[in-house]
Parts: structure tokens; C-alpha cells; sequence
């Protein structure tokens, strides 16, 4: 059941109905019996008093696709994974949308877990994603993962 | 040879650049591309940002003719 | 944000629109960056060579859905969730479909990962749900939770 | 006094009931009940139960009028 998605960007927020439509085509395989799913964010933070509105993403997309795929598959052997998926949003995300959606699954729970985790840390360091955080006097700050 | 740089978020911001393909001596190095890009951008030197040669991170130096050179400030995703 | 929900018992599988729906519905918090989204699916297993065709769960209702009730308000208490949820189906659930829904909410991920993960352990051990592995050639075994 | 029972799962199956109300003498406790299960079903005393009173798990023995009491066989959640 190793799948490859070659595309992992989304132009604009992610649906709950592409959420919903990602377990519904995974769910068939009846080994499952745990899923892990994370899901980003855009949080209404506060920078310098000033209220964030949304962040525009970007990526340096070809090096991104590589590495995405490098980091599913390396879980996919670390962890005892069924199936492993990642999905990050490009462009302008306003607060309170999905811009995340990372999703595993195992027999059992623990694998899913884990793994799940563990690529959501990974991600933070290692693929070229960028994000401008939009604030409400039409200026703005590029976030930095820490 | 032709070297072809790419520039993302604040750098590409600071440069008002995505792409180029600059045309330079045979043994340029990042070091020579960094120092030219500190003349040309203001407050290029300040910057924080890694190197990917051809997609791959790295902190070697050396270039070859027709090599993709990224500039990548910090990561935001997640 | 503390919502309680008295019932959170589901007759039959949990559909994935049910879980796009309660990820809509709480997505409107602008202070959540991160949630976790366990699920528990039905596996086909196989028990001393038949293969499990699906779990008939029953639950002690009154005391599990206190138990539930005092597990979701630890957890609020014990990690920094914005929300907490969970829900678990009742009767005939076939392999292959979705029993067991836990569902936090936090500013930053590591609550909900750190949540998500005590809520599902813990009902595990404390919550008392019965199920009842319906067999290939129509025996049955009681399933227990290790 | 009177006393409420519940079974729940295999300790259902195997009593062939979900509740009973008995009538019992007012120091009946636990073990009288385990008792009366033990003659009454086969295979009682070999069954790994929890016992709830009022819905809480306990060891405690003693029983009041209008008790309900509940044994409750091995989880099987999640």
C-alpha cells in the first residue's frame, strides 16, 4: 500500500471534505486499525500588538516534493506504517483554515502515533516551505519555525 | 559557465527576484555569489538562509556549469 | 471553549462526514494552531485461524459516559487544549469501518499530540465498553484490551 | 433490601440477563452475590471481573437498599 503522491501542495486552505475524503479512500484497507491524523492551523497570534490576519506560503516546490517523499518513506520503514500522506497549503491561508494535514496509519496505534509526530517535527526543519505572516496594517513578518 | 539562482520568501523579497540565470567565471563559488549579492542587496549580509546546490542542502562551495543554486530562508511550514 | 458533551456514544460506524463535520464545526476558533485526530478502525484480524468479520460493541452507558465526561475534564486541565472530544460506536461495526473518534484542539502541537494520546490509553483501561469479535463462521470471541 | 444488577458483555451472555432486581437479607454484601452467581451460573468463578457499585469501580464489600451493581467483564474500548 505504499503510495506515492508526487504533489503534496494545495493551492488555498484545506477542506474538511478533503479531510473527510482522504480517510474515506484509506479507510478500505482493512489491516488498519489506527489512524493519526495532524492538522495545521493558522492561528490569530498577535506580533508586536499587531493581529495576524492570515499567512501567505510559498516553497521551493521540486526540493520540497523530494523531500516530502524522502521523509514518507523513511517513516514508512522506521515506524510500522500502512500508509503515510502529507498535504501543506501554498498561497494566502487566512486565520482559523487548515494550511497542515498530515495523516498515518497502522495496525495498531503506537506506529501511528509516533510517526505522525515524528513527520510533523521534520517537516518544521526540513522542507523548504516560507510563510508571510499578513498583519491587519497590511504589513507583515516572515514566520520563522523554531 | 551559467549558474541559475533562485531566491524564496524574504530573499526573494530582498532581491525583488525569484530567478536568474547569472553568467560567471569558471571557478565562482557561493562565496563569490554571496559577495556579489552583498554589493548589489541591501542588508544581504544580514540574512539568515542556507544553500541548496540542485535541490540539496549543502555548505560546500564549489559550482559547475548549469548547477541550480537556491537560497532558503528560515522554514515556516507546518 | 470547555464544551461538554453528555452523549458520546454513535450507533454504528463513525462516517467520515461525521468527523469532517466536527472538524468544521470547531475550526472557527482562531486561538487553535494544532489538532489531533485519532481513529479507531476495525480490523480484520484473524483468531485462531477465522478471520473477524466485525466487533459488536456495548458499553455500561451511564458510567462510561461519566468516565468520559471526568477524562475529558482532566485532560483540558492537564495539557493546554482549546477542546477535547471523543466519541465511540455502539452495535455492529463491520472491518474495514470506524469505531472510536478522539479529537483534541491546542494553540501549539505538542498538547494535542500529548492529549490525544492520554485520551486514547486511557479509555482503553477505564471506560467500560464491551466487543464482541463476530468470527467468519459466525462464532464469536470477547475482545480484550491489553 | 433491594439490589440492581447489571451484567454487561460475556458475563451477560453467560448469565443470559442485562439486569435483575433481587430481593436480598439487609447484610448481603459482594461476596453473598458472588455466591448466589457462582451456584446459580456454570462457569461464574472462573469469569476476570470488575465490580461497580453506583457506578464506580470498587473493592468495597457492603451494599445499601437501591444499590445498583454492576459487574463489568475485561474492556474492550477504542
Amino acid at each position: 500500500m505504499k503510495q506515492e503522491i508526487k504533489n503534496h501542495f494545495i493551492n488555498g486552505p484545506i477542506s474538511s471534505d478533503f479531510i473527510a475524503d482522504a480517510i474515506k479512500k484509506h479507510q478500505v484497507n482493512t489491516a488498519i486499525g489506527a489512524f493519526d491524523i495532524f492538522l495545521g492551523q493558522v492561528r490569530q497570534d498577535e506580533i508586536d500588538g499587531k493581529v495576524v490576519t492570515g499567512i501567505e506560503f510559498s516553497a521551493y516546490e521540486e526540493m520540497a516534493n523530494k523531500e516530502l517523499i524522502k521523509l514518507k518513506e523513511e517513516s514508512l520503514e522506521k515506524f510500522d506504517l500502512i500508509e503515510a500522506h502529507i498535504y501543506h497549503s501554498l498561497g494566502s491561508i487566512p486565520t482559523g483554515e487548515v494550511c497542515f494535514f498530515v495523516f498515518t496509519s497502522s495496525g495498531h496505534r503506537p506506529a501511528a502515533f509516533a510517526a505522525t509526530q515524528h513527520m510533523v517535527n521534520e517537516i518544521k526543519k526540513r522542507v523548504p516551505i516560507f510563510g508571510k505572516e499578513m498583519l491587519e496594517d497590511n504589513t507583515h513578518e516572515w514566520k520563522v519555525n523554531r | 559557465m551559467e549558474i541559475n539562482i533562485k531566491f524564496f520568501g524574504k530573499l526573494a523579497e530582498l532581491t525583488g527576484e525569484n530567478e536568474l540565470t547569472l553568467e560567471v567565471p569558471d571557478e565562482t563559488g557561493i562565496k563569490e555569489l554571496e559577495g556579489r549579492f552583498t554589493e548589489q542587496y541591501a542588508t544581504w549580509n544580514l540574512q539568515t538562509y542556507l544553500v541548496a546546490v540542485n535541490q540539496n542542502i549543502t555548505e560546500q562551495q564549489a559550482l559547475k556549469n548549469g548547477d541550480e543554486v537556491a537560497f532558503l530562508p528560515p522554514f515556516a511550514g507546518g
